[in-house]
């Protein structure tokens, strides 16, 4: 059963269109995830499920109703912001019964909701502290409290976490993991920050102008990006990208030649000129790199050592290149290593369209 | 069971939704009450004294005359002499400009010197200050009489001039302090690193950068000084009063029967110069004062 | 300022930011001389029975007997307080109506600003003569809604000792909603666009979210606009003077005419110092403890 | 007490107003029509010994004008001259040593024996010295009836005030208000102080306003008045008007049946071109008790440092007194010279009437002579409570006795 469907969803403020004629169909209980650098449109299009935004066209279905014209109390969702947006002047309690008061629920009811709510998200000693008196951590738990204690179907997530600290980040993300893996609700999650959206997402639309650029499982999206501009965005330290052309299963470019042995090419085998991109941590050295199909010698320009694993700076075909070890590898500008890669880890783009070959 | 249509695209809102008309009606109904006072001072400035008489006041001229506004400006008496407002117009603008320079230059000082360099018991007098703001002017007024006449100050210009500083002092302290602390702190520190003093940063560094506060500070003192009536009428001779006295005055000293329009044009005449400066400024009076009233 | 011991330690408080305190003066002299000192003055004064010149041949409370047994004072003092009350009310219901209307974003915010808040720019002496005429029964309403038709109508509150302040209230409130409202609406326009949009999701009407959640958040303003709405009533002066002059009889009269009339007009001085002394203590027990607790107090801003 | 005046008095004396030699500027508070033309042959007679009369009028009847003069001598910035009501106003200015001693001239000019009732002088003299010049004799209880009123009312017109009161209600049928009656405390309380000579007699008034005696106060014959005044209250419901002169032009425009006003009215009926005995009739109190008070305008002349200016000064001082100026100006202002040696045989039928009950002597000084500012304003602002409220005659006159008690 289909829980969010986008249907030629486009939006325009004046002349400028936000959303392009996007269609997503987001399954039960899945997280999906929209990445992208800001201005991309993901939060609009976040709003516009939300119904806080009025589409210029297209559908909104949640749980097969269509909710194009509801307010948003009416569809169903609870949303949790970046701001957190609690009710500054009411305790915690007041902040997660204030909705269902509202909706004339009963006193009984809202109380075990309430209860239950600040069970699964431990907040009960923070019920009768005011939203000063709390943590950024505690806050963000009590924003996500006020759309559980509504039952919701759909939990939509504004950046939430890019208001606190890297060490708490890191633990909420935790819990949002636990707390969607508890509740099994769809949520849809925005983000700027690509390691959230790699540990959370089942899916993750990668956005760009108003356009969805890809829209897959993590790992697909890290192994095979759809065009340029999603191999660049995902991934870091960064992918290295070689502009050159291709002839018959050789990809030469700035004096080398690399072979394309087990590429596995998305339609048949085309020539022309194209990008190479290969990821840092897909290019080996030392010994590991002796029998791979690819294989250079490079020297060690800058060396940056990063405790789990060190990224190494060297030149290859007149590119700069980023080739990351592991943390123990003793390596120091000017050292001259081999190393190589299997082309079938490489992604190609053609070299106008950007997209994956 | 699709239903006759299937909601796509922005929800269709009613041009005349129930929400909107209420909405739109109450601020028309408000705004007319709002501007009816000026339309009818306006509308009736501009008839004739038979016209006003049997007419009503709402309706707008038959056959316009500026002679009101003349008469109002030259040729209304107060007593034998019948010199219109102007004497009480230029008498204001005498008053004005040294107070509104006065008080706010001794305010921004003030202000500064709160905000930056704050000594031993300044937020003390800060204090007081503040209080004062609060404190009735009638408390303040016979003191002020005595103090004035020790400087040889009362009954003339100067007299009212330093009047309006000290009552002004207060609220406009308190708007340059506001916004002198807001004033990043480093930019303070690096000045005094570089070795300028007192007057040197307050100079150099904070005039400079806080137009919009003095714009406020000047609006917020044009209109409160020249709309004064309690100090003019108590402060400065008949010579010397300022436009709200005479306008006062002419409209209350009747030669045999009221004549609306020349008192209604003498009215505008007063309000012209507070409202061309709102006018005028417009968004900044607006924030400014916002600006001062919120932070404070 | 304590004498300077000689400098062997750092230079004394008295020297250190020698320039600022020299700016200072005018503010000291200010504070002391006129805020402290004046008042000091006006209430010592107020003890005595001095009538065209101060005297201080004192007579202890008898000016305070004679003020609260008279009459005028008594209606000056009713008059106030009804003023005050609806004033405060209405100005603060009006200001943040029309500053929430004005948020929702709508066509034309700037003219509807624009008009409600020019009065506050004119003089409470052209406020009261323009409401004078157009309260006044054979030039204003009255006579227009007559010669519309409707013959009996009487509406003449100025000459009429019940209903007088309400004439005068609402010319102070034509003349003062306006600041509110701009102060409001600069609070309004702080309030975090989430806040809403929360509310939104939560399914709270736009009514109630003002209510349970805008306005508890605007606590700040509502003290400032508080503040300055009371700071306001207490000096009611020109506005009575243009619009009634006390009239009609002594229905209209209020505290601060008192004092001007009984200081000047009828050379009883000790009379209007007891006066302004009372309004001095009024001041104290609505206003001080309030503002010194925004002002004063923790130093925001 | 005597440190502080001293102190005053140099204040004045080292500010004087910059006037030049001659120039001599005038304060008063005569704005309104007929009062404005008097002002003028005042100064036209000033203007001919060669000096200029600056004119410094302040509108808003003596309450208003009054403080503004007084706190301009205080505050160290004197006028030339100014027009103030003679008695107890200026009694702390003279003992502050403010004003000019003007006996030299008075005796010069044999004032003593030219100015009839000696009392207007009596009350220009304060331990003896002379401080100010009597201009004119006001008296304040006249009642003014218009003609054309009565006629449209078909009656005759009354000759005191029962028979006015008794035309009321025909006078009301005919659409006439029959007392004018301005919305001024100062007007409401004149009326008041005519309806007592005039009901309770001159004893009565004279126990009240002279020795403040308390109980009679209280007693019938004031009884009596408040119930007068009660009735004067209903005839003037509906007359809405704020100044004095306004009231006037409702009898002069037959709109009105009378107006219970000093003499100064007559100027107002003056400049209307209005005759006395055939437009409009005066009945000196009321027609019922034809006794005056002799209350009136004086000059006092600052002190000023300048010797030009007190030449100037003492030079209006003897052109104010002079018998050209007082019959000029007081044809025009409706009041009484202060000169009993001159005839004004020019004077209309009201003035003459006023004449001969001056000469018959039944005179009375007015309440200014013996009431201070301070009960002054507490009694108007009972009278101006009294008659825009429906306060009983009684709880009137309860309140007005204890002003009596509480006055010094």
């Amino acid at each position: 059963m289909t829980s969010v469907l986008v249907k030629d969803l486009t939006l325009k403020f004046g002349a400028l269109t936000v959303l392009d004629n996007l269609n997503i169909d987001i399954p039960e209980g899945e997280f999906l995830v929209l990445l992208g650098a800001s201005g991309c449109g993901k939060s609009t299009l976040l709003n516009c499920i939300a119904g806080l935004l009025d589409v210029s066209d297209g559908e909104i279905h949640i749980n097969d109703r269509n909710v194009t014209w509801e307010e948003p109390s009416g569809r169903g969702i609870g949303m949790v912001f970046q701001s957190y947006a609690l009710y500054p002047q009411m305790t915690v309690e007041g902040n997660l019964s204030f909705g269902l008061k509202n909706a004339r629920m009963g006193k009984a009811e809202i109380k075990k909701r309430v209860a239950r709510a600040a069970e699964i998200l431990q907040i009960e000693p923070l019920l009768h502290r005011k939203p000063a008196a709390l943590s950024g951590g505690q806050r963000q738990r009590v924003a996500i409290g006020r759309a559980l204690v509504r039952d919701v179907d759909v939990f939509l997530f504004d950046e939430p976490l890019s208001n606190l600290d890297a060490k708490l980040r890191a633990d909420l993300r935790v819990e949002i993991k636990r707390l969607h893996h508890n509740l099994k609700n769809t949520m849809i999650y925005v983000t700027h920050d690509q390691v959230e959206a790699m540990t959370l997402a089942d899916r993750i639309a990668i956005m760009k102008g108003g356009i969805i650029q890809q829209l897959d499982t993590p790992t697909e999206i890290y192994n095979r990006p759809r065009n340029k501009y999603v191999a660049g965005f995902i991934g870091s330290p960064e992918i290295n990208f070689f502009e050159g052309l291709i002839e018959q299963d050789a990809f030469s470019t700035g004096g080398e030649r690399f072979s394309l042995a087990g590429y596995a090419f998305r339609g048949a085998a085309t020539a022309g000129p194209a990008w190479l991109g290969i990821r840092p941590e897909h290019i080996l050295s030392g010994s590991a790199a002796k029998n791979l199909p690819v294989t250079n010698e490079v020297t060690v320009d800058i060396v940056e050592p990063m405790g789990s694993d060190t990224l190494a700076w060297a030149t290859l075909a007149g590119v700069p290149l980023r080739i990351r070890m592991d943390g123990q590898a003793a390596v120091s500008t000017g050292d001259r290593i081999l190393i190589g890669f299997d082309p079938s880890r490489a992604s190609l783009f053609d070299k106008t369209t950007e997209e994956r070959l | 069971m699709a239903d006759a249509i299937t909601p796509r695209g922005p929800k269709p809102r009613r041009r005349f939704s129930r929400a909107n008309v209420m909405l739109y009606g109450t601020l028309i109904v408000i705004a007319a009450y709002y501007a009816l006072p000026l339309y009818v001072m306006i509308v009736t400035s501009l008839k004739g004294m038979p016209e006003i008489r049997i007419g009503n006041i709402f309706a707008p001229p038959v056959e316009v005359t500026y002679q009101p506004w003349v008469k109002a400006w030259s040729e209304a008496c107060t007593g034998i002499n019948c010199e219109g407002l102007s004497r009480g117009f230029w008498n204001s603008v005498q008053i004005l400009i040294p107070s509104v320079i006065l008080s706010i230059a001794i305010a921004s000082v003030n202000g500064y010197a709160l905000a930056n360099w704050k000594f031993k018991g300044s937020e003390v007098f800060f204090t007081i200050l503040i209080v004062g703001a609060f404190i009735p002017y009638q408390v303040m007024l016979y003191p002020l009489v005595i103090i004035l006449r020790e400087l040889g100050l009362y009954g003339s210009i100067w007299g009212l001039v330093l009047v309006h500083t000290v009552f002004g002092m207060p609220i406009l302290t308190l708007l340059f302090r506001n916004y002198f602390t807001s004033v990043p702190e480093e930019l303070f520190k690096a000045a005094r690193v570089d070795g300028a003093g007192f007057w040197g940063i307050y100079f150099r560094i904070m005039l400079p950068m806080s137009l919009p506060i003095f714009v406020v500070a000047i609006i917020l003192q044009v209109t409160g000084i020249w709309n004064d009536f309690l100090f003019g009428v108590i402060y400065t001779k008949p010579a010397d009063y300022p436009m709200t006295v005479q306008l006062n005055n002419i409209v209350n000293s009747v030669q045999g029967v009221k004549e609306y329009n020349v008192n209604m044009a003498a009215t505008l005449l007063t309000g012209l110069v507070p409202l061309i400066i709102y006018f005028a400024s417009g968004k900044l009076f607006v924030r400014g004062i916002a600006a001062g009233a919120v932070k404070g | 300022m304590s004498s300077s011991q000689s400098s062997s330690r750092k230079p004394s408080g008295l020297f250190r930011n020698l320039s600022a305190k020299i700016a200072s003066v005018p503010m000291v002299l200010t504070a002391l001389v006129v805020f402290v000192g004046g008042t000091a003055w006006t209430v010592l004064y107020s003890f005595t029975s001095s009538k065209l010149l101060p005297k201080l041949n004192f007579v202890g409370l008898d000016q305070y007997e004679r003020l609260w047994g008279t009459r005028r004072w008594l209606i000056s003092i009713e008059n106030l307080a009804v003023y005050g009350f609806f004033s405060m009310i209405f100005t603060l219901v009006i200001g943040f109506t029309l500053a929430a209307l004005l948020d929702r974003k709508i066509r034309g915010e700037n003219v509807f600003r624009t008009i409600f808040l020019y009065p506050f720019a004119l003089s409470f002496v052209v406020t009261g003569l323009a409401w004078q005429w157009i309260l006044n029964p054979d030039l204003g309403v009255q006579n227009v809604v007559r010669s519309l038709g409707w013959e009996s109508f009487t509406f003449n509150p100025l000459n009429d000792p019940d209903i007088v302040i309400y004439g005068i209230l609402i010319a102070g409130l034509w003349q003062g909603t306006g600041l509110i409202m701009v102060i409001m609406l600069a609070g309004l326009r702080g309030i975090d666009e989430d806040i809403w949009k929360a509310a939104r999701v939560d399914g709270i009407g736009t009514v109630k979210t003002y209510l349970r959640v805008i306005i508890p958040m605007m606590r700040p303003v509502f003290v400032t606009a508080l503040v300055l709405i009371a700071s306001g009533i207490i000096k009611i002066y020109d506005l009575v003077v243009a619009q009634t002059n006390g009239g009609p009889g002594i229905a209209s009269e209020v505290p601060a005419k008192y004092v001007i009339n009984y200081m000047f007009r009828a050379q009883n001085l000790g009379q209007g110092f007891a006066a302004s002394t009372m309004m001095l203590v009024s001041v104290i027990i609505i206003l001080i403890p309030w503002a010194y607790l925004e002002f004063g107090g923790k130093k925001r801003g | 007490m005597r440190k502080f005046s001293k102190l005053m008095a140099s204040a004045a004396l080292c500010t004087a107003s910059m006037a030049h030699a001659g120039e001599l500027e005038v304060t008063h508070w005569w704005t309104s029509g007929g009062e404005a033309a008097a002002v003028a042959e005042f100064a036209e007679a000033f203007d001919a010994t060669g000096n200029t009369w600056v004119d410094g009028a302040i509108a808003g009847s003596g309450g208003t004008a009054r403080p503004i003069i007084i706190s301009r001598i205080l505050g160290g910035d004197p006028m030339g001259a100014t027009q103030l009501n003679h008695g107890r106003q200026a009694e702390e200015l003279i003992e502050a040593g403010l004003m000019t001693d003007l006996t030299e001239l008075a005796e010069a000019e044999g004032w003593k024996d030219l100015v009839n009732p000696s009392s207007l002088l009596d009350a220009c003299t304060f331990e003896g010295r002379i401080y100010c010049v009597p201009v004119n004799i006001h008296s304040a209880q006249w009642i003014w009836l218009s003609h054309g009123a009565f006629e449209k009312a078909g009656l005759p017109v009354p000759a005191n005030w029962n028979e006015f009161v008794a035309a009321a209600p025909k006078l009301e049928e005919a659409g006439i208000t029959p007392l004018a009656m301005g919305q001024q405390g100062w007007q409401q309380n004149l009326a008041f102080g005519t309806l007592t000579l005039a009901i309770a007699g001159v004893d009565a008034w004279r126990k009240v306003s002279v020795e403040r005696d308390v109980d009679t106060a209280k007693g019938p014959e004031y009884a009596a008045v408040f119930e007068a005044v009660a009735k004067a209250r209903e005839l003037a419901r509906d007359s809405n008007v704020q100044d004095w002169n306004l009231a006037t032009n409702l009898v002069i425009t037959d709109q009105a049946g009378g107006q219970i006003m000093g003499d100064w009215a007559q100027g107002e009926f003056q400049m209307a071109g209005q005759v006395a005995g055939e437009d409009y009739t005066c009945l000196p109190g009321l027609g019922v008790n034809e006794i005056l008070d002799t209350g009136g305008d004086a000059f006092y002349f600052p002190v000023i440092d300048d010797e030009a200016t007190k030449e100037a000064q003492m030079a209006l001082a003897s052109t104010l007194i002079a018998p050209e100026t007082q019959v000029a100006f007081n044809l025009k202002k409706g009041s009484l010279p202060v000169r009993g040696d001159i005839d004004l045989s020019a004077a209309n039928d009201c003035m003459q009437k006023g004449l001969n009950i001056l000469a018959a002597g039944n005179v009375l000084p007015s309440g200014d002579m013996n009431l201070t500012a301070d009960t002054q304003t507490q009694i108007e602002d009972l009278m101006a409570e009294f008659w825009t409220s429906d306060m009983s005659a009684a709880d009137g006159q309860a309140r007005y006795a204890d002003i009596i008690a509480s006055a010094e």
